[in-house]
């Protein structure tokens, strides 16, 4: 029921392990976190979901919101470690369409 | 296992916080009703989905959110109510939908996945709204034979494209 | 965290299977409210024998188990009755007791540890016995500085052997 | 919320392996498997505990009764691999005082 974030820089911008999972009560934390990171000008921001075991729609908009501020600030989003059934949510509700999910991206919307 | 008709009744608070309380309740019911991971995931979302939905639009001053669970023979009935605000259920359900990838990142909403989420991963949903929102949702057990569609209703409108 | 006074409240058939279900809605309400693993493994553990006992006891004909748990400030009050048959409960207070390592293996109860394992678990324990049953534990939040027993109210007796 | 058994016959007699939950729902399973095996004349059933996370005392009832139906058969009843919490449990009934714990009975009442 708890989530857990840990932030690591890395060479290109920054790296956040989430675990646990993600819903109303947890997102805030996550939006909190992610947020500031996109922020920053020309920096990647990679999410790695791989321990992450479950997710609904409030954190799939928090990746939304991320993917917007990243955009705006000419910053990229990638999300990574999606396991079958998180991928699925993605894809679903059509985001694995505008976010890259382990580097496969299927239409770009830009 | 289960009998027919068993009934599991529920109220807690109307804050983000018992969510997951009620998302562990149904992941119970469900495991002792037989049903695959898979769906007890499904299902865990979908009820969070609506309890999600009370704790951010029914209530300006607080509240309960009702969740009830009939065991029946054919699945799981699940219903999430609330005693809040009203809404227009037509109007409601024609703006349910997935994102749109052709639409410029700037435009995406943050909101709005909930009720498409709920209606992708249930086998039968219904929202009624008199006094407060009710939301029914079904799970059938082992649909063998009819065959199940990972994307749920968005297909249909990907092969359009 | 959790506000003051927030109570979750629940029904279920009174049948085994359910047990669990209402063990798995405390193990979520204790989570939220902040206690350690030890305090949620031990409320479990006395919200099961009190469902249990109803399971067991309580009707003759089937019937519901009634949960309730308010979140207060001090910690958690739990509360689970039925409107079953009704217990002398001065009478049963008086046989709560561990298994007795003096008695022939072949005179142990294999029944009667599951009031004892409740008054043990919690920090306060009332029961009550109008129309059906009620018990009423409550487990408190950080109990620094009172020294906590691991072995529960049978420390005392064990000194004098 | 489940109970999963395992038996393998040994050289001095029955081994079961116990993982899942042991409660109001789950204990008759256990039941129907321990008992049979303790009714059988001169020999060691171990119960291994190593894999439960949850115990109350509708389980510790069928242990009781394993005990008994050992004991008035000519043979043993032992438990393995017990953890923290399940110890804890045992001690608090006084059960590790009657029941071979991990070989570390402490009173024996024959
Ligand atoms: N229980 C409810 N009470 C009042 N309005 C609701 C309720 N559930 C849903 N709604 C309305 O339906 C809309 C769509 O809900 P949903 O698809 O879950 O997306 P979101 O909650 O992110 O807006 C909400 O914005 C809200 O206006
Ligand atoms: N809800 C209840 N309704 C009726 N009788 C009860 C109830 N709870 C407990 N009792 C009585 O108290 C006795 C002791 O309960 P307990 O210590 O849990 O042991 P056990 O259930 O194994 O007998 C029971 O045998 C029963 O007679």
């Amino acid at each position: 029921m708890n989530l857990t974030l840990q932030t690591k820089e890395t060479e290109a911008g920054t790296r956040v392990m989430v675990e646990g999972e993600i819903d109303a009560y947890t997102a805030p934390e996550l939006r909190e976190t992610l947020i500031p990171l996109t922020e920053k000008q020309n920096t990647e921001v990679v999410v790695d979901l791989a321990n992450v075991e479950y997710i609904d729609s409030t954190g799939l908009g928090i990746f939304i919101g991320a993917l917007k501020s990243a955009h705006s600030n000419g910053s990229e989003l990638a999300i990574t470690g999606v396991n079958e059934r998180v991928h699925r949510l993605f894809s679903i509700t059509g985001l694995d369409e505008v976010i890259d999910i382990d580097g496969e991206r299927r239409e770009g919307a830009k | 296992m289960v009998n027919t008709a068993d009934v599991v009744e529920m109220t807690v608070p109307s804050k983000a916080e018992y969510v997951g309380v009620v998302r562990l309740t149904v992941s119970g019911i469900a495991n002792r009703a037989g049903f695959s991971y898979d769906d007890i995931e499904d299902m865990k979302i979908a009820v969070a989905e609506a309890c999600t939905n009370v704790v951010d639009h029914a209530y300006s001053n607080g509240g309960t959110i009702k969740f009830s669970c009939s065991i029946e023979e054919e699945g799981l009935k699940l219903v999430v109510s609330d005693d809040g605000q009203s809404v227009d259920v037509v109007q409601l359900r024609e703006e349910i939908g997935p994102v749109d990838g052709q639409d410029p990142v700037g435009e995406l909403k943050e909101g709005g996945l909930g009720l498409f989420l709920i209606e992708s991963l249930m086998d039968e949903v219904e929202i009624s709204s008199e006094a407060g929102v009710a939301i029914v949702m079904k799970k059938f057990l082992q649909r063998d034979g009819v065959e199940e569609n990972a994307d749920g209703p968005r297909s249909a409108d990907k092969q359009k494209q």
